[in-house]
């Protein structure tokens, strides 16, 4: 059987490439049928405000994380420490399509997978 | 055992690339197969043909190449993270109607589904950072 | 007096740390790319009580509300900064 | 049981912070490149107990002297560590 | 006023380029003029001629490219860092014997005592970290 | 006048590649005879150390810290509570043929300078 696969995504967008790097090699994992669990932590967090990023001519990377329900990613899960400690309300976050799964425990969470992808 | 490697670090620049090749030389000496390294990220650079470090500086990139040569082993670059950094081969710098090529022999250029599959179906994956 | 840039997530790295450990009482912040986090964050670091701004544009494309004490500015207002600041210290990475 | 490798300086990024955030019982740390630093440093970060491990020839590299608790691997036993262990998780950056 | 801007980010990898590019027009704007734009570190990838961005990211190579030819900017890319990197010029790849030379047009090649001297002469210097 | 030129050093050695660089960009001032002063502080501390770096096959940078003398530069600065906070020792920090000194106050030192580079 194929490995289970979480991909880990602890980086703000915008500031490096790593974030929205991320986000294509997990849509392009789930549409190889490889569909990855998916945590956000650290910086990570920020990934899921809202954004408007064409003030920097940016592409919005909310945009790929939309994307997620589509590829069969319906679940989203974020570090609840992460979240807190940065300010944000987690019961602000929303993704149409998917459920945000708040952890109180990554460690535990983590350990389940047979490979991790950090981003 | 099969190992793949994906490396972030440019050579000459962060440290990841050069620890990723102290990595696969232990994990072929080892007696274990190396699936796939995989180069994303700023880790594309690994790939270009036109590195030239001071004399008395590790030559990544011939490391990488010999390595190659004696295992066979799959450096695969990414594609999508190559064109954005300037990393092209003969083929994609005619049909971007660029000036040149920079991949070096040895590495391949491949989309990012050569990652999830070694991610599948390898039985270690190891990353190294940028 | 200084102008301190900084363009780090004040928990990414140690940019904002290693700046506010440099900076003497007069100076003035800038926050640019990832720093505007600090601009409304529960306070991990203590900002400066006045003179600090951010980028307008890299607040909004990250959706950062910025607290009161921290003043917007464009890029036009950065290069004002500039002109009217010496030496300029950009802490990164 | 997994393995967590860090390769950043313990107040330089927050890749060590996070990892040991998400750090479970039972599993192991390796420290490798700047992250070697960490591995005699005044506690800023409390490390784990037992099953630390870092890379020799990085803290030989940097003049890092192990603490007690911290074992010095050369990259074979590293390998060994990998097949030991899964996932394998990298913090960086 | 003179203006020096160092820029150590790779483009499409970190937000520094974009950022040094939108600053330079904003001093330009602003009636003051640019000595020397200094790219050093992983900055050098700002100067190669092979970037090809997808179409819907902007295409910071022909920004600056278009900058320089409006306001005859002096694009200086530090040579060592540049050789480390695998960014060359023509004259470069043939004394180092590389197979191409991948440094854009509206760059050019110049060793660390450009920054040194524009250090020294400009009235500000300001750096865009990668 | 020329500006006096500040070198702000604020990277570990090795991990990426800031730190050598640094070095040469400040060698390279000093031997345009824009001599210019130098500070470490944060991990750039860890550069004062005495390293062995043959192990991971680089060259040592501290050879090129210890050519800052001939090269004119005789006063390193080294932020103290940077250096504290790593548990490195101050009186064991060494340069021959430079003067180590020890600033409390590192702001107050940034300050005078016209043009600070940024390691």
């Amino acid at each position: 059987m194929a490995n289970s696969i979480l991909a880990l995504c602890r980086h703000a967008p915008y500031g490096n490439t790593l974030a929205r790097e991320g986000l294509e090699a997990i849509l392009a994992c789930a549409a190889m049928d490889q569909i990855p669990a998916v945590l956000f932590t650290g910086d990570g967090v920020y990934q899921l405000l809202e954004q408007a990023p064409e003030a920097i001519n940016e592409k919005s990377l909310r945009r790929n994380l939309q994307a997620m329900p589509m590829f069969g990613i319906e679940h989203i899960h974020v570090c609840e420490k992460s979240a807190e400690t940065r300010g944000i309300a987690t019961d602000a976050l929303q993704l149409a399509g998917a459920e945000i799964v708040l952890l109180a425990d990554t460690g535990a969470f983590i350990r389940d997978f047979d490979q991790v992808l950090s981003f | 055992m099969q190992f793949t490697l994906v490396v972030y670090g440019a050579p000459h620049s962060s440290e990841g690339a050069a620890t990723a090749l102290r990595f696969a030389r232990a994990t072929l000496a080892a007696g274990h197969s190396i699936y796939r390294v995989f180069f994303y990220a700023d880790g594309v650079h690994n790939g270009s043909a036109l590195a030239a470090p001071p004399q008395d500086e590790q030559d990544l990139l011939g490391h990488w190449q010999s390595l190659q040569q004696d295992h066979a082993l799959d450096l695969t670059v990414c594609i999508a993270a190559a064109q954005r950094r300037g990393l092209l081969s003969e083929s994609e710098a005619n049909r971007l109607e660029k000036p040149s090529a920079n991949l070096a022999a040895g590495f391949s250029l491949a989309g990012l589904g050569q990652l999830a599959e070694a991610a599948a179906v390898s039985d270690r994956l190891i990353s190294f950072g940028g | 007096m200084t102008l301190h840039i900084v363009n780090q997530s004040p928990l990414g790295g140690s940019a904002l740390h290693d700046c506010l450990a440099s900076f003497a009482e007069g100076d003035a912040l800038l926050l640019i790319e990832d720093a505007v986090y600090a601009a409304n964050a529960p306070t991990h670091h203590k900002l400066p009580q006045d003179k600090i701004y951010a980028l307008a544009a890299d607040a909004q494309a990250r959706g950062v509300t910025l607290a009161q004490s921290v003043t917007a500015i464009d890029e036009a207002a950065w290069v004002d900064l500039c002109v009217a600041h010496t030496p300029i210290v950009s802490w990164f990475r």
